[in-house]
């Protein structure tokens, strides 16, 4: 015989219409309408989980998202999820479901033998334990507690499901469409304000889904349909509101059948209408399956048409129980209500008498019997009798769900009148409705709502006002009328009695907690783990934190509560991540040059936001062969490289001279036009910034090039100083990073190239020196010839608008073709720079001084710049800072990496070393290992000896300290 | 007085429940006069008054805390312990660090659950290999554990992470600490605390600090909601409202107070056996023994006191979780919550005396504050006990700028002072 | 040697134009945008007599015969036309800038519940009319987008971004159509 | 939080980019004063209360702009002009 039978009538599930589902591996049928909870209860499934700690058997506590036995695993394969509520799985035909943290099921666990020691894991029993013997001993322990720590399992795969992010704009949000939030939506739409409205079940309707009777589900159909013909008026159901961030805006996540819908809504206002939810009782075993929330009860009746067996047994300590209690009677349940209080209301009394329906006041529950399921109460007090039963609902009063209100940092109030928490206020803009402002009772919230959102539109600037929403005919608007007995949170109880269901926290943990001084609300929570489980104390913290209250000589308002944080209810990283992820991580820069690349055997590379040429096929497999190749090109003929990434900023105005001259450490005003010159910029603390070649287009006009990497900086940075500081300059700055593409033609035949890409052009050494510039018309477009090197080749730089930069590319390659000219890459372009000692990425790390690059002699001595002043700090000007050096590999069969770390020939292997390690390569010029690193006392030490260590393969290497130029130190095939 | 916590005592109370556990730390009520009063009830606060007490036999010690202690940082951080570090001070003053924190639930007679899981740091560029690879060198130049991985190895470690085509940024390889790992924060406070409290030291919450009373420049004692308190001498570890509390001797401060958030997930079955750490963005996350996954990343990036974090630094992290551990996108987000940070321009803390007498400063502790709690305290405590700084926190002095000794992991500071 | 004449390319040659029943999304090229920013307002006169009217604060267009002006600053406009605007005198500070972007075409009776889902701004067709533009982000990038019609949108993204912003939004299509 | 750009209304603050303390007074360039530029550079008022503050929207408008702030609650009270 099962617990639960299902009702030939009534209820909203769809009897035509049956649905095929997996539990476990069997399979199981249920209807349209019926959550996995309702479908499992029908099927007579009482047992559907085990508890953290102890692994008591559990069963549905609620019909809801406060839900804390009932947990399964939903789906399969890359879309199964761990950990969620049956009552909030709409039930569709193929459910997979799988019960969770019970081997082999949870009606018969093994891991049950944890209850037989369950006198040992008392309330913070692991912090007095597992010390020794010996001083990591932790590290033996802790497997075994993990292992049986967690619920679910997590699947590895990737998430088969599609998650997006919406940006929404509102005037009135309204969260929850019980009668308060569908009132207060009704009165916003009506006025013609943009509303949307929140429901986190399947169907609109809040509380009025769990009530019986015609009159309320025609108010509820015709509302409705009202704000479904309303165009300025959106409903979402199966959409949660998970949390309020600052300047109002609200997370709702929406469930699709493909993933989920995140609404980031921005609502210039927002109305709570989130209900309440109500408490358990604490009593010994309240935890067996079972016993349930007297509103689940009634939501199985009402909605889902599931009804006791035979006989039901209610406990209470307020009015509203009474209504499930009728219902019951109703459906032909035998009844009997446990009542704590002395004398319940007279009229309550009156109806339960009508309906045969027997009533033990001053009766608690003192424990319920049975093995796995229910089987009986025990009433404690005089009664003292016992009741088999089918079912035990409880109800222990109700807590307003105030958990959005105070994500703004606004602490819930304790009302005494009801016994629970209410909110402490709003923010501004935000509007609460209904039973979660502790007004419980149909017309008070449609009246709330109604008011609600008369406030809302006022915020809003909105005039005109909606035509009264009219209430259901209902006669009976009985606030729930909680009168609540002299000890309602039972302090003292015997046996396990659960408050924290799914964490296994009993009364007694509380007490433990209490007597070891764990007073403070927070202590309370992190020492017992309270509230710490996925239902997120949603049925638990009050209790607690009540108990703890009377334990401490305190009222709950003077012991205080927590704080709520969001999310309202778990939600899925991926939910919040949205399609930012894998691919789209972040977005990915391409230079103008990237499908040509991408055709033509490059290999990339990622570099920041950048996908870069890496190296090419011609010159080898591997990026090891194929950069040496790729540099000798370059030393011997003529190579073509892509520099489009750099940064190019175009700074225009009278002032422009004027501006650079300050920006950069060395003088920029007296530039001539046609020049280019080689500058580094440095921050406001005195350490460099970034390095870049600037030329001066005209008098009023320089294409400033920057870092790779700093690109972005570097702009925000100028525009800050004219816009914020130097506001007299009439300086204006454009980036040009995505406007100008670029390309290096390096080598000693770079000349001859670029004569026969662009015979009409001057490019002798007269007419284009080194560091001259100069721009010419070309193939339509405007082609800008640089004639600067990074390599320490004849080089020059050929910049155009990066719509031509491809044909301009093929072009020179085309028209160069006679001297070998071939592409080559990143890794041989840093390893050039190296071999001429030009300092990049590795070397500018934001901590290194000018000097420390060896460039302090660029400082001008007269001239103010930034960063200037605190350059000259005592320690940045010390000899034995590091400074830049080129090492010379000594050990011709040894390897030489990066970040090796530097020490003096007679130093001792140990410590921070004398320096270390910037950036090595294969010198093709010298045959052999090159590198620069930075070093104490830097090129004073030129000659020496040294030795490179990496403990980390334990490697030790000879170097020497040679000139960072290890190429053409008179710059003569520069100036050739 | 709390007896001794071991499993004899546990099967003892097992068997007699009815004889309850003491407090874990006493309750008492304010003296008019201390030696020593540390302002702070957190990690540090109250790790600086055991080590007063225990090392340095100065017992006549109290911590204030404003709220319930450990409501700070202390109780609001990621738990990670670890000692990669390789500029200054810092590497020997993080190892000394993790040293205690080896040793740290034994002394204290507290099961601060410190798990030396190993910290996998996760390289996404062949420079970032290298960099990294320096700092390991630094670490083992020290006597301290470190390896670095190549790709393979890390698949082998961490068969989690997305390893396809996929990946925005491919994974290089990594360097490992394996001594690194997590500790269970909130129990660090308590074991402290119980600890200080059995030497003596009194421990009063409830209690804040509303203003330092001075005389002839030198700190004498402060004033309290619970009233004036008299010292020989004060020690501030109050990170996150460093400058509020300088600021009432005085002090204005290379500190900003930024929020960093900090998100735990449902708990599941063990999976992720490391702290794992990211070199694309910053971006941290571990498995606590209970099960969920505890993870964070940058600061918000502008100065605030509110606790509550940006929803777009949010959805951020959530990205950077997912794109390194794909699994991730179906683990349910349970909470997410804010700590204030003292953030300073280079991202190192300061341990030291201040311009005032008597006058001890401990804060800017920016992201690192929990793994350098044990020599925190005990740094402080020397610093507070001798009127000078102990060879560890050397560097961590408030004048360090003004002579250039920026000490900068890149663990970054706040970064704006650059505009 | 032939005159050689070069060829431009656009970043999205390697894709073609999405296209679902209620959303289109594809390049809608060739077009000039020219910068033009000066100092105070002597320089909105000459720059006036080059391109019609000027658009009176950040954030408004103005449609002219030759040009579309946007302005984008308090001293910068984007004129946007099928040639660059001849003739402008020393004080508009002139920045070419047709390369830099990259015009991708949105359209359809989804056009504005995809931008919603790629950018943090209200595309409510009721505050975001034709004629209407905004400076924003999508996909981390900063784009402006240009109502041109009743679901009809121009969105100028950066070139070197423009294949991500060009996938991010086909991805967010893909996804409303599925 | 929602900034209110005064060029291009309000936005979500992932469009900017923040500047840190307006009321800071920049010492004059080139000043030569060592202790001005350290105290500007490194030290911070810090308040927890009203703050003026620099933003620069970077994904829409590029300029910068100060707004007042209270760092105590993140209310944003308006746009110094």
């Amino acid at each position: 015989m099962t617990a639960f039978k299902r009702l030939d009538t009534g209820g909203r599930i769809d009897r035509s219409r049956t649905l095929t589902f997996t539990y476990d591996g069997q399979r199981l049928f249920g209807q349209v309408g019926d959550t996995l909870a309702s479908a499992l209860l029908a099927n007579g499934k009482m047992v559907v989980g085990r508890s953290f700690k102890y692994h008591r058997p559990r069963g549905f506590l609620s019909a809801g998202i406060e839900e804390a036995n009932g947990l399964f695993t939903i789906g399969e394969g890359n879309r199964a999820e761990p950990n969620i509520p049956g009552t909030m799985v709409p039930l569709v035909d193929g459910l997979v479901a799988r019960s969770q943290n019970a081997w082999p099921s949870p009606a018969f666990d093994l891991m049950a033998v944890n209850s037989l020691a369950a006198p040992l894991f008392g309330a913070g029993f692991y912090y007095k334990t597992f010390m020794g013997p010996f001083k990591k001993s932790w590290m033996f322990y802790e497997p075994f507690i993990r292992k049986a720590a967690g619920m679910g399992k997590a699947d590895a795969a990737k998430d088969g499901a599609r998650h997006d992010v919406e940006y929404g704009f509102c005037d009135v949000l309204v969260v929850g469409s019980g009668p308060a939030g569908l009132a207060a939506a009704l009165a916003a739409g009506r006025a013609g304000a943009k509303v949307i409205l929140a429901e986190q079940d399947a169907e609109p309707g809040g509380s009025l889904l769990s009530e019986s009777g015609d009159t309320l589900e025609r108010w509820r159909a015709a509302t409705l349909a009202e704000l479904q013909a309303l165009a300025n008026v959106t409903l979402l159901v199966r959409a949660t509101a998970q949390g309020i961030y600052d300047g109002n805006q609200v997370v709702v996540s929406q469930h699709l059948a493909n993933g989920q819908l995140l609404h980031v809504v921005r609502a210039r206002t927002i109305i709570l209408a989130t209900g309440a939810l109500e408490r358990p009782l604490v009593f010994s075993n309240n935890d067996r399956p079972g016993v349930m929330l007297a509103s689940a009860l009634r939501s199985y009746l009402n909605r889902f048409a599931l009804a006791p067996a035979a006989r039901a047994v209610i406990a209470t300590n307020n009015d509203s129980a009474y209504a499930t209690a009728f219902a019951l009677a109703e459906a032909g349940v035998a009844v009997t209500i446990a009542e704590e209080r002395a004398v319940p209301a007279g009229d309550l009394l009156a109806q339960a008498a009508a309906l045969g329906i027997a009533i033990f006041p001053n009766a608690g529950i003192a424990d319920t019997l049975g093995g796995n399921t229910l089987k009986a109460v025990r009433l404690k007090g005089r009664h003292s009798v016992t009741i088999e039963c089918d079912v035990l609902a409880m109800s222990g009063g109700w807590n307003p769900a105030v958990h959005l209100t105070s994500h703004g940092g606004i602490r819930p109030r304790y009302d005494e009148a009801i016994a629970a928490f209410v909110p402490g206020g709003f923010a501004d803009g935000q509007f609460g409705a209904g039973a979660m402002l502790g007004h419980f009772g149909l017309l008070a919230a449609v009246r709330d709502g109604e008011g609600a959102a008369r406030s809302a539109l006022t915020r809003c600037g909105i005039s005109k006002m909606p035509a009264a929403v009219e209430p259901p005919a209902v006669r009976d608007d009985r606030a729930y009328g909680i009168a609540v007995a002299a000890d309602p949170f039972a302090v003292t109880v015997p046996g396990k009695a659960f408050v924290d269901f799914q964490h296994d926290v009993t009364a007694k943990d509380i007490k433990v907690a209490h007597q070891e001084g764990y007073h403070s609300v927070e202590h309370l929570k992190r020492y017992t783990t309270l509230g710490m489980a996925t239902d997120q104390g949603k049925t638990s913290n009050v209790n607690a934190l009540a108990m703890m209250a009377a334990l401490r000589g305190l009222t709950p308002a003077e012991a205080g509560t927590t704080t709520f944080r969001p999310p309202f209810s778990p939600l899925t990283v991926g939910a919040l991540a949205g399609r930012s992820v894998g691919r789209h991580f972040r977005p990915t820069r391409r230079s103008p040059l990237h499908d040509w690349n991408a055709k033509n055997g490059c290999t990339f590379i990622e570099a920041g936001p950048w996908m870069r040429a890496w190296y090419y096929d011609w010159a080898g497999a591997t990026p090891q062969e194929a950069y040496v190749k790729e540099m000798e090109l370059v030393r011997k003929g003529v190579g073509l490289a892509d520099v489009s990434t750099l940064g190019k900023i175009d700074v225009q105005g009278p002032d422009a001279a004027e501006f650079l001259n300050r920006v950069y450490v060395n003088g920029f005003a007296k530039l001539p036009v046609g020049k280019a010159r080689y500058g580094v910029m440095l921050n406001d603390d005195g350490l460099v910034l970034d390095d870049g070649t600037t030329s001066r287009i005209s008098d009023t006009q320089f294409y400033m090039t920057t870092t790779t990497a700093q690109a972005g900086e570097v702009m925000s940075w100028l525009e800050y100083l004219l816009q914020c500081h130097w506001t007299d300059l009439k300086v204006h700055v454009s980036s040009l990073t995505d406007e100008w593409g670029g390309m290096a033609v390096s080598g000693p035949d770079s000349r001859k190239a670029l004569q026969l890409a662009f015979p009409d052009a001057e490019v002798s050494t007269e007419a284009l020196p080194y560091m001259g510039v100069k721009d010419i018309s070309f193939g339509g477009t405007t082609v800008r010839i640089l004639r600067l090197s990074f390599s320490g080749e004849l080089a020059y730089e050929v910049h155009c608008p990066a719509n031509f930069v491809t044909a301009l590319w093929e072009h020179i390659l085309k028209a160069a073709a006679p001297l070998g000219i071939k592409p080559y890459g990143l890794e041989a372009l840093a390893s050039l720079r190296i071999e001429k000692g030009h300092v990049a990425g590795l070397e500018l790390d934001h901590r290194n001084s000018l000097d420390d690059l060896g460039l302090g002699k660029m400082a001008a001595k007269e001239k103010p710049y930034i960063g200037k002043e605190l350059r000259l700090r005592e320690n940045m000007q010390a000899p034995e800072r590091w400074s830049l050096v080129g090492l010379e590999l000594m050990e011709p069969e040894k390897k030489l990496r990066g970040g090796s770390i530097l020490f003096a020939a007679t130093d001792e292997i140990k410590g921070h070393g004398r320096g270390y390690i910037t950036s090595v390569t294969w010198s093709t010029e010298l045959g052999k290992f090159i590198a620069l690193g930075l070093y104490n006392g830097g090129l004073r030490h030129e000659g020496e000896e040294i030795t490179a260590a990496f403990p980390l393969k334990n490697e030790q290497v000879k170097l020497k300290i040679v000139s960072p130029h290890f190429i053409d130190k008179e710059g003569a095939r520069l100036h050739a | 007085m709390a007896k001794g916590y071991s499993v004899f005592s546990l099967l003892r109370h097992a068997l007699k429940p009815d004889t309850p556990w003491g407090l874990a730390w006493e309750k008492p009520t304010p003296k008019s006069s201390y030696d020593v009063i540390i302002i702070g009830g957190g990690g540090h606060g109250l790790a600086t008054a055991y080590y007063l007490a225990k090392n340095h036999g100065i017992t006549n010690v109290a911590v204030l805390e404003k709220g319930y202690i450990g409501s700070g940082n202390v109780g609001r951080n990621t738990t990670i312990i670890r000692s990669n570090y390789m500029l200054g001070t810092n590497t020997p003053f993080f190892e000394f660090s993790l040293k205690l924190w080896e040793g740290l639930s034994h002394d204290l007679n507290y099961n601060c659950m410190v798990s030396h899981r190993g910290q996998v740091v996760v390289a996404v560029s062949p420079g970032q290999l290298d960099s990294m690879a320096r700092r390991g060198n630094i670490m083992r130049l020290h006597g301290i554990d470190a390896e670095l991985l190549d790709r393979g190895e890390v698949q082998k470690l961490l068969p989690y992470l997305d390893y396809s085509k996929d990946a925005r940024f491919p994974v290089w390889g990594a360097i490992h600490q394996p001594r690194a790992g997590t500790a269970r924060h909130d129990a660090v406070a308590w074991g402290y605390a119980r600890a200080a409290s059995q030497l003596g030291v009194h421990i009063i919450e409830d209690c804040e600090v509303t203003g330092i009373h001075m005389e002839q420049g030198r700190a004498v004692g402060v004033e309290t909601t619970r009233g004036r308190i008299n010292a020989g001498k004060v020690g501030i570890a109050v990170a996150g409202h460093t400058s509020q509390v300088a600021a009432m001797a005085g002090l204005k401060l290379p500190v900003e107070s930024h929020i960093l958030q900090a998100f735990v997930t449902e708990a599941v079955k063990p999976m992720v056996h490391h702290v794992v750490s990211w070199g694309a963005e910053l971006f941290y996350l571990s498995q606590s023994d209970k099960g969920g996954m505890v993870f964070g990343g940058h600061i918000d990036g502008f100065n605030t006191f509110t606790q509550r974090g940006q929803l777009f630094k949010i959805q951020d992290v959530m990205q950077c979780a997912v794109s390194l551990m794909p699994f991730m996108s179906r683990m349910r987000l349970l909470r997410h919550w804010g700590g204030i940070q003292d953030m300073t321009p280079d991202g190192s803390p300061f341990i030291c005396r201040t311009p005032v007498r008597d006058l001890y400063l401990n804060g800017g502790w920016c992201y690192q504050g929990f793994k350098a709690t044990p020599a925190s305290g005990w740094t402080f405590a020397h610093t507070i006990a001798h009127d000078s700084e102990h060879e560890l926190n050397r560097d961590y002095s408030l004048d360090r700028f003004e002579k250039g000794g920026e000490l900068d992991e890149h663990g970054t500071g706040n970064w704006t002072y650059k505009q | 040697m032939p005159e050689v004449m070069l060829a431009a390319q656009s970043p999205l040659e390697s894709v073609s134009a999405f296209t679902a029943r209620d959303i289109s999304i594809r390049e809608e090229a060739g077009f000039t945008l020219t910068q033009v920013a000066g100092f105070g307002k002597a320089f909105e006169r000459p720059l006036a007599a080059a391109v019609g009217k000027l658009p009176a604060k950040v954030g408004a267009l103005q449609v002219n015969e030759a040009f579309t002006v946007f302005r984008t600053g308090p001293q910068q406009f984007w004129c946007v036309g099928d040639v660059p605007p001849q003739g402008l005198p020393g004080e508009c500070l002139v920045t070419p800038l047709t390369s830099s972007r990259c015009r991708i075409r949105v359209e359809g009776a989804l056009a504005r519940r995809l931008l919603a889902r790629a950018a943090a701004i209200d595309f409510d067709a009721r505050s975001f009319k034709p004629g209407h533009f905004a400076m924003t982000g999508i996909h981390h990038t900063p784009v402006l987008i240009h109502c041109v019609g009743d679901n009809a949108f121009h969105i100028y993204a950066m070139r070197t971004f423009a294949l991500a912003v060009w996938e991010w939004l086909v991805d967010a299509g893909e996804g409303m159509v599925a | 939080m929602r900034i209110p750009c005064p060029h291009c209304g309000e936005r979500d603050v992932s469009e900017f980019r923040y500047g840190g303390d307006a009321s800071r007074q920049r010492p004059a360039h080139g000043t030569g004063d060592l202790k001005a530029w350290h105290d500007y550079t490194f030290t911070f008022d810090n308040p927890k209360g009203p703050h003026t503050e620099h933003w620069q929207h970077v994904l829409g408008c590029r300029q910068w702009f100060s707004l007042n702030r209270n760092t105590a609650t993140n209310e944003i009270t308006g746009v110094v002009e």
